[in-house]
């Protein structure tokens, strides 16, 4: 069983990026539970989202505390919560950001970065700052865990239309293809 | 006794162009002179018109008078015929007359009255204004009289009470295509819905919450509805479930525009059970939950005027009416009953109840008329683009103190509460009559939507 | 029979919620008449439901009534007629609608409502938790309550086919955890509609309870009082509801075969024993924490602690035999609860578990775990916490105080 | 021995009325209908236009055969009761029949007054309140070359216009100062004898008759103020009396009439009364007067009939008001209500057109109306009856009332009772 949370801020589209990435997921023949953080989601605060995915069915339907993988599709979200928080040792960080590498401060806990410039992407893409399919893309790209032809289909089988549509298809190709991911080396003792 | 047709007249649409007295005058007297006429228009003084011909009476008194057999009522067009073979001239018939309907003509030299013209009316065409109509109560109770009675004999009302007058009247009209909601209170309590098993009604009939009428009817008709069957739905309930607790529900239906009858009987109160106080119990009465005692004197708020509230949801159709003008009520009836196809109707019927208002059985329908010629109530339509329109003006009303003794639940009133009573009226007589200003000039308080139900 | 064909069937498969999963149950029972208000977390049900209708899915009258007591108005009304008829609410809302909702089951009106669970007010509180629907256990609708979103989409559709049954003739509450079931999205394999067609067959139309001009009648006249034929009337009414409420518990296990028979799901349906071959002690659970501690139970078994677990499914008519039957020989049972019976200091399921483990004299060591209020999270670390109370309690037979799970959380 | 349930005795005005009312409150109870006169029912009010040749006598009749056979009554034509035995409620007739009854209404009517006049027996006179003294009248009516009426009631009136036209010359004697004075006052009577005298009528008002001789053409009529009247015909008009007789010994209370409360109820169990033989409440003195008028009959008999079927829609009798029509020589004279004499607080409006033969009387009591009198001057009496009866507060259009009494009576009427 694979443990995925993503991390982003009301209105950028985290719990639609989970139910996307769900689709996906079984599309390519795995079994999934996508649960989402509850609260009162207005635009901005930070939110969490939750999936886990296996090729067995799934039983447990509840929020994931020991991730394998952290989504962040904001690169300032980290400043508000642990997003870190119960992750996995030799887990996985995919992780909105324009900086690099050596910029960020991280646990020793992450294993694998993919880091991804999305807002600057999105802004090219959208003319706004909507990152989800392109991190869906940098997920793809980062664990190899969701085939990209299952993601196409499962940005298809959405609510996106016409423009959009086209928009987020190439969001998702430009997310794969613009991300970089980083195998940290760590000590056995870390 | 058969029942017949009748000339009826609406003064409040009369505007005294005299055509009808000419059309009459040209057919009996072959002269325009309008004096002649069989029908006579008599202008009031301060504005409109009254009327002065013969009523064709079921009990006429002019046959009763007259020595000479000179006068007989038809018994197959229920018209009095004057024979001139046989009168006398004795003129005793006019003073049977309480309707100026049979005098003297100097010119014809004996007494002329009107003969309906043989059933088709000269002066009923002649009229422009809709002030003449030869469909009457008579015709109504003659039509109704023949559809079949869908109460069973033997409803247990108080002496003398008008609501089974009411649902009689009702549910005969709207006819057995029909599922009737009674709510708790009178009606049910009357056994319309029964009680171990028995029913009252030969339609389908049941108790709805006290909350809930509206909805459950709006369930029923969406159902048959989408099922392509014409039923109708029609409530019989109480002011206190509608004006109160039904209140929410009452409102939801009405702007959903469900294809509803909603017809509230209003007794001012809860008074099946006991004469407590509704929201539309007016100012100053005694109710067993507004008793009278060293310091309470009665209900200290004004009665919640809920036909006003359900015209501002713009219903199709919104009407008040009262037991002591039937005829009123059947034109509204069927207003109401074509409006309920096409969305929400509403009919407001004043019903005075003669136990919780503690007056005499008899009095009942008396209380009911004095209520509107006080003005205590006003009688009204509303249709959506039409506005509201006084179905029966009183521009001189009697005094309140004629009603307001006639009840035993005022008899402890104050003279400051009397007056507070006379200026509470007047203000809603002041502002229905502004929203009938308004609505005759086909603007004002006319609304831009009418709600139809989907599908 | 079609076990074979059924297998070769490609299942239409989406991701989708709770909430979803239930639209798509009531889309595919062909229900004529559904009325809907919203409420968290209930909200995007209805609005699947909306959506559905406006685009021609589903082909039913769709009424937006100003509250939830209408809501359970109109549908009572149009049950009259004759319609199938289908709503969801919870908490407040049900609360609300509580007074048609006592009358319906008494009217022997069959209908389908979720209650998408919701903690009960007050602490003023939006998320999930079983109080609203424990708290209406005793008015004689029947309750079933989901574990997955499969389940919740299943168990809409069976719903009908026990609630329309002509020896149960009364309501059903399909419930859904609020927040885990209702956003929880998971795959989900959609039946056929040919197949929930023959499954469901005919509408079945309470016709000692109609309001058809063509065949009168006064339906629900005042009855009882004392004296005449009102109180031995009175009885016979209710003895009848018990006697629907008691029929449904056989009826309820012969549509779950029909269905999984039908449509290839099998869901145990008034409770589901698991790994209770060779258990000493056991787990009681209910609605969707069950997974949960499903994995807990196999990671302890894998430890060689000898738990087992019992799910109530359905919850009214309460399957007292079956329950007696899984649980009459343990030597401790701990029963999870996400409410709250007041007045006894626990569970109102573990009331339930143990009445009818004492009604059949089978002597059973039982502790209280309640946990999950309010939207709390039901994790694998809580259930192992619950096991180990619960094996302790096994070994030394001396019940303790009912247990907090989320109290230190 | 017939038994009957309700027994109507007088087939007049008060009778019929009953009748009707009874057969629509009581579809069933069995029903016997006596009339003195061998005849189908007649009004006596039709009476002078029989003599004048108005009204043919077979064509009179306000009932036929049908009509009973419709209302199910056994009608009894030409049979008289004799005597009331109350106790038993057994009614005897004349000729010896008895018919047993549960409830009864003595409508007996009148008959004419006797004066006691000496000579008056010995000599032959008319008398009008049979539909025979009416066809003995016309019969000889054109032989008669001289008259004198006694009495200027309605009755004299009718008749002497009646001879007046025939061509005879004929005398009214009254006593009173002047004509109907029951219903106008001298100013308006006066304009009633103005055209009586124009038609070459005497009128002897102030008058008394002390004695009658018969002469070999006629009689000869003494009067007080001295001298006398030949003439070859008398007719006596001088008023009627309740015809009681047959109640003798019965036990229902009698003054002139026969005493009824406000239901028409005698003072005996089962037993009521209706029309000219009651007497019943005044309208404005709450005295029991007799208030021989036909529309009063009218009501009275509905009264009855109600009350003697128990039904519940009985409200009680109002009062008797006075009132009358009358038309002469082709003129019209409207009286209802009375004129206020003895009262207070009057208010009263008064046009007279002497000329023109106009005469207006209206007579208000605290801005309700009492009286209304009209000659040649046309309002709507049943209206005005109505405004009296029911008290309408006149205050508000008084002055339109006075200008325009049956245009303002018209309106009230409309809005109050339409």
């Amino acid at each position: 069983m694979y443990e995925v949370r993503i991390h982003g801020r009301g209105g950028q589209g985290a719990v639609m990026m989970g139910g996307m990435l769900a689709a996906a997921v079984v599309q390519d023949g795995n079994y999934v539970v996508a649960v989402p953080s509850f609260g009162f989601e207005r635009r901005g605060a930070p939110v969490a989202s939750f999936l886990r995915f296996d090729d067995k069915e799934i039983r447990q339907m509840t929020n994931i505390y020991r991730p394998d993988c952290l989504i962040c599709i904001d690169p300032t979200v980290a400043k508000s919560v642990n997003i870190f928080d119960g992750l996995k040792v030799g887990g996985v960080l995919v992780q909105a950001t324009a900086k690099p590498l050596a910029a960020l401060t991280l646990p020793e806990t992450v294993g694998t970065v993919g880091l991804c410039d999305a807002v600057s992407l999105a802004q090219k893409i959208f003319k706004r700052s909507i990152t989800n399919t392109l991190m869906l893309g940098a997920f793809a790209r980062t664990t190899g865990k969701v085939s990209m032809e299952a993601l196409r289909a499962a940005i298809e089988d959405s609510d996106f239309r016409d423009a959009g549509l086209t928009q987020n298809l190439e969001a998702l190709d430009a997310g794969f293809r613009e991300t970089t991911v980083h195998v940290i080396e760590r000590s056995a003792a870390a | 006794m058969q029942a017949f047709n009748t000339i009826a007249f609406k003064p409040e649409q009369c505007t005294g162009c005299n055509d009808c007295m000419v059309a009459c005058a040209e057919v009996k007297t072959q002269t325009t002179e309008i004096s002649r006429s069989r029908i006579q228009i008599v202008p009031a003084d301060g504005g409109g018109y009254e009327l002065a011909m013969c009523r064709q009476c079921g009990d006429p008194k002019c046959v009763s008078n007259c020595p000479a057999a000179a006068l007989a009522k038809d018994d197959g067009t229920g018209v009095i015929a004057w024979d001139g073979n046989k009168c006398v001239n004795c003129l005793l018939c006019t003073v049977g007359c309480a309707y100026g309907g049979i005098v003297y003509e100097p010119a014809a030299g004996h007494v002329v009255k009107c003969d309906s013209c043989g059933g088709d009316p000269v002066c009923v065409k002649a009229c422009g204004e809709g002030a003449l109509k030869y469909v009457t109560t008579a015709e109504l109770y003659k039509r109704v009289g023949d559809l079949e009675d869908l109460f069973v004999p033997g409803l247990a009302g108080c002496q003398g009470c008008n609501t089974e007058l009411i649902m009689r009247h009702t549910l005969r009209r709207v006819g057995p295509e029909t599922v009737l909601a009674t709510p708790p209170g009178c009606i049910p309590g009357m056994g319309s819905v029964g009680y171990n098993g028995m029913v009252g009604t030969k339609v389908p009939v049941f108790h709805p919450l006290l909350t809930n009428t509206a909805s459950m009817l709006a369930g029923v008709k969406r159902f048959y509805k989408r099922q392509g069957r014409k039923v109708t739905a029609l409530a019989l309930a109480g002011d206190g479930g509608a004006s109160d607790v039904g209140f929410q529900s009452l409102s939801g239906a009405a702007e959903r525009g469900e294809q509803i009858l909603f017809i509230v009987v209003d007794n001012e109160g809860y008074m099946n059970t006991g004469m407590q106080r509704s929201s539309c119990t007016p100012y100053g009465a005694w109710t067993s939950t507004t008793p009278v005692g060293e310091r309470g004197k009665g209900k200290t708020q004004d009665a919640k005027n809920l036909p006003l509230l359900m015209m501002m949801h713009n219903c199709a159709y919104v009407a008040t009416s009262s037991t002591a003008f039937m005829e009123d009520f059947y034109e509204k009836l069927e207003k109401a009953m074509e409006a309920s196809e096409r969305g929400f109707a509403y009919l407001h019927l004043y019903s005075p109840c003669t136990t919780g208002w503690r007056f005499p059985a008899a009095q009942n329908i008396e209380v009911a008329r004095k209520a509107v010629e006080t003005n205590f109530v006003m009688l009204w339509e509303f249709e959506p683009g039409q506005g509201l329109r006084l179905s029966h003006p009183i521009d001189r009303p009697r005094p309140l103190a004629e009603y307001l003794k006639a009840q035993g639940k005022y008899k402890h009133l104050s003279p400051e509460q009397i007056e507070h009573i006379q200026r509470s009226l007047d203000e809603n007589a002041e502002f229905i009559r502004g929203l009938a200003a308004g609505g005759s000039a086909r603007k004002g308080v006319t609304l831009p939507r009418v709600p139809i139900a989907p599908g | 029979m079609a076990e074979t064909a059924v297998a070769t069937k490609r299942p239409k498969v989406i991701v989708c919620d709770g909430n979803e999963a239930a639209a798509w149950g009531v889309s595919l029972a062909n229900v004529d008449m559904v009325a809907v208000y919203p409420i968290t977390p209930q909200s995007s049900l209805v609005e699947y439901l909306a959506k559905f209708v406006a685009d021609g899915r589903l082909d039913a009258e769709i009424v937006d009534a100003e509250g939830e007591h209408s809501v359970l108005s109109v549908l009572q009304g149009g049950a009259l007629a004759g319609a199938r008829t289908y709503t969801a609410t919870c908490g407040p809302g049900l609360a609300f609608m509580f007074e048609p909702y006592l009358r319906q089951p008494g009217l022997r009106l069959p209908m389908v409502m979720s209650i998408v669970t919701r903690d009960t007010l007050t602490p003023q509180s939006v998320w999930g938790g079983h109080q609203d629907a424990m708290s209406v256990r005793e008015v004689g609708w029947i309750q079933i309550y989901c574990e997955t979103v499969q389940e919740v989409l299943d168990t809409v559709i069976m719903a009908y086919r026990v609630a329309e049954h002509h020896d149960v003739m009364l309501p059903v509450n399909v419930c859904h955890d609020g927040n885990y079931l209702s956003y929880g999205a998971a795959r989900v394999e959609l039946p056929e509609q040919a197949d929930v067609n023959v499954f469901l067959g005919e509408r079945n139309v309470n016709w000692h309870a109609a309001l058809d001009p063509s065949r009168p009648m006064g339906v629900d006249p005042l009855t009882g009082g004392a004296g005449g034929p009102g109180p031995k009337m009175f009885v016979k009414y209710r003895k009848g509801h018990c006697r629907g409420m008691q029929n449904a518990l056989k009826v309820i296990e012969e549509v779950h075969e029909d269905w999984a028979r039908l449509i290839g799901h099998r869901f145990a349906p008034l409770i589901e024993s698991y790994a209770m071959e060779g258990a000493k002690f056991a787990l009681v659970t209910i609605g969707s924490m069950t997974g949960a501690a499903k994995d807990a139970i196999d990671e302890a078994r894998a430890r060689g602690v000898p738990v087992g677990l019992v799910k109530i499914k359905t919850y009214r008519p309460f399957p007292a035999q079956a329950v007696v039957q899984a649980l009459g020989s343990m030597q401790a049972v701990g029963v999870v609860d996400r409410s709250v019976s007041f007045g006894w200091d626990c569970g109102p399921v573990f009331q339930d578990v143990t009445a009818a483990l004492g009604r059949a004299a089978a002597r059973v060591p039982a502790m209280s775990f309640i946990g999950g209020l309010a939207g709390a999270d039901l994790t694998t670390d809580h259930f192992a916490r619950v096991i180990a109370r619960v094996a302790q309690l096994a070994q030394e037979k001396t019940p303790g105080a009912t247990v907090w799970l989320n109290e230190t959380d | 021995m017939q038994e009957t349930q309700y027994l109507i005795v007088g087939a007049s005005h008060a009778g019929l009325s009953a009748l009707r009312t009874l057969r629509m409150a009581d579809s069933e109870g069995s029903l016997t209908l006596i009339n003195r006169d061998a005849c189908l029912p007649y009004s006596p009010t039709v009476l002078p236009y029989v003599v004048s040749g108005r009204s043919q006598p077979d064509n009179v009749a306000l009932q036929g055969e049908a009509d009973f056979e419709k209302l199910k009554v056994a009608y009894r034509p030409g049979k008289t009761v004799r005597a009331i035995d109350a106790k038993a409620q057994v009614a005897t007739l004349a000729d010896g029949e008895r018919i047993a009854y549960q409830k009864l209404l003595v409508a007996s009517g009148a008959r004419p007054i006797v004066p006691a006049i000496p000579g008056l027996t010995e000599v032959p006179f008319h008398v009008l309140r049979t539909l025979d003294d009416a066809v003995q009248l016309r019969v000889r009516l054109a032989s008669i070359k001289s008259a004198v009426v006694l009495g200027a009631g309605l009755i004299g009136m009718h008749a002497a216009e009646n001879l007046a036209k025939a061509g005879a010359e004929v005398t009214i004697v009254e006593m009173l100062p002047h004509v109907l004075a029951a219903y106008f006052d001298a100013e308006a009577s006066s304009i009633i004898e103005r055209a009586f005298i124009g038609k070459g009528v005497t009128l002897r008002t102030g008058e008394k008759v002390v004695g009658v001789e018969k002469t070999a053409k006629g009689c000869s009529i003494k009067l007080q103020s001295g001298g006398a009247i030949e003439a070859d015909a008398l007719l006596v008009g001088v008023g009627v009396a309740p015809i009681v007789d047959f109640l003798a010994g019965s036990g229902v209370a009698i003054d002139r009439g026969v005493l009824v409360d406000d239901t028409m109820k005698t003072s005996v169990e089962n037993i009521w009364a209706a029309g000219d033989v009651a007497q019943a409440k005044s309208f404005y003195t709450g005295e029991k007067i007799l208030n021989g008028i036909l529309p009063d009959a009218v009501e009275q008999g509905r009264i009855a009939g109600l009350a003697m079927a128990g039904d519940s829609g009985l409200k009680p009798y109002p009062g008797g008001i006075p009132l009358n029509t009358y038309t002469f020589f082709g003129q019209q004279a409207l009286s209802v209500g009375v004129d206020g004499e003895g009262m207070t607080d009057l208010e009263i409006e008064k046009r007279v057109d002497a000329a023109a033969n106009r005469y207006l009387k209206i007579v208000l009591r605290n801005n309700r109306l009492v009286g209304i009198f009209g000659i040649n001057r046309p309002f709507d009496s049943g209206v005005m009856w109505e405004l009296i009866q029911r008290r309408i507060d006149l205050a508000p259009v008084k002055a339109q009332f006075f200008a325009q009494p049956r245009e303002t009576a018209r309106v009230l009427m409309s809005r109050t009772w339409r």
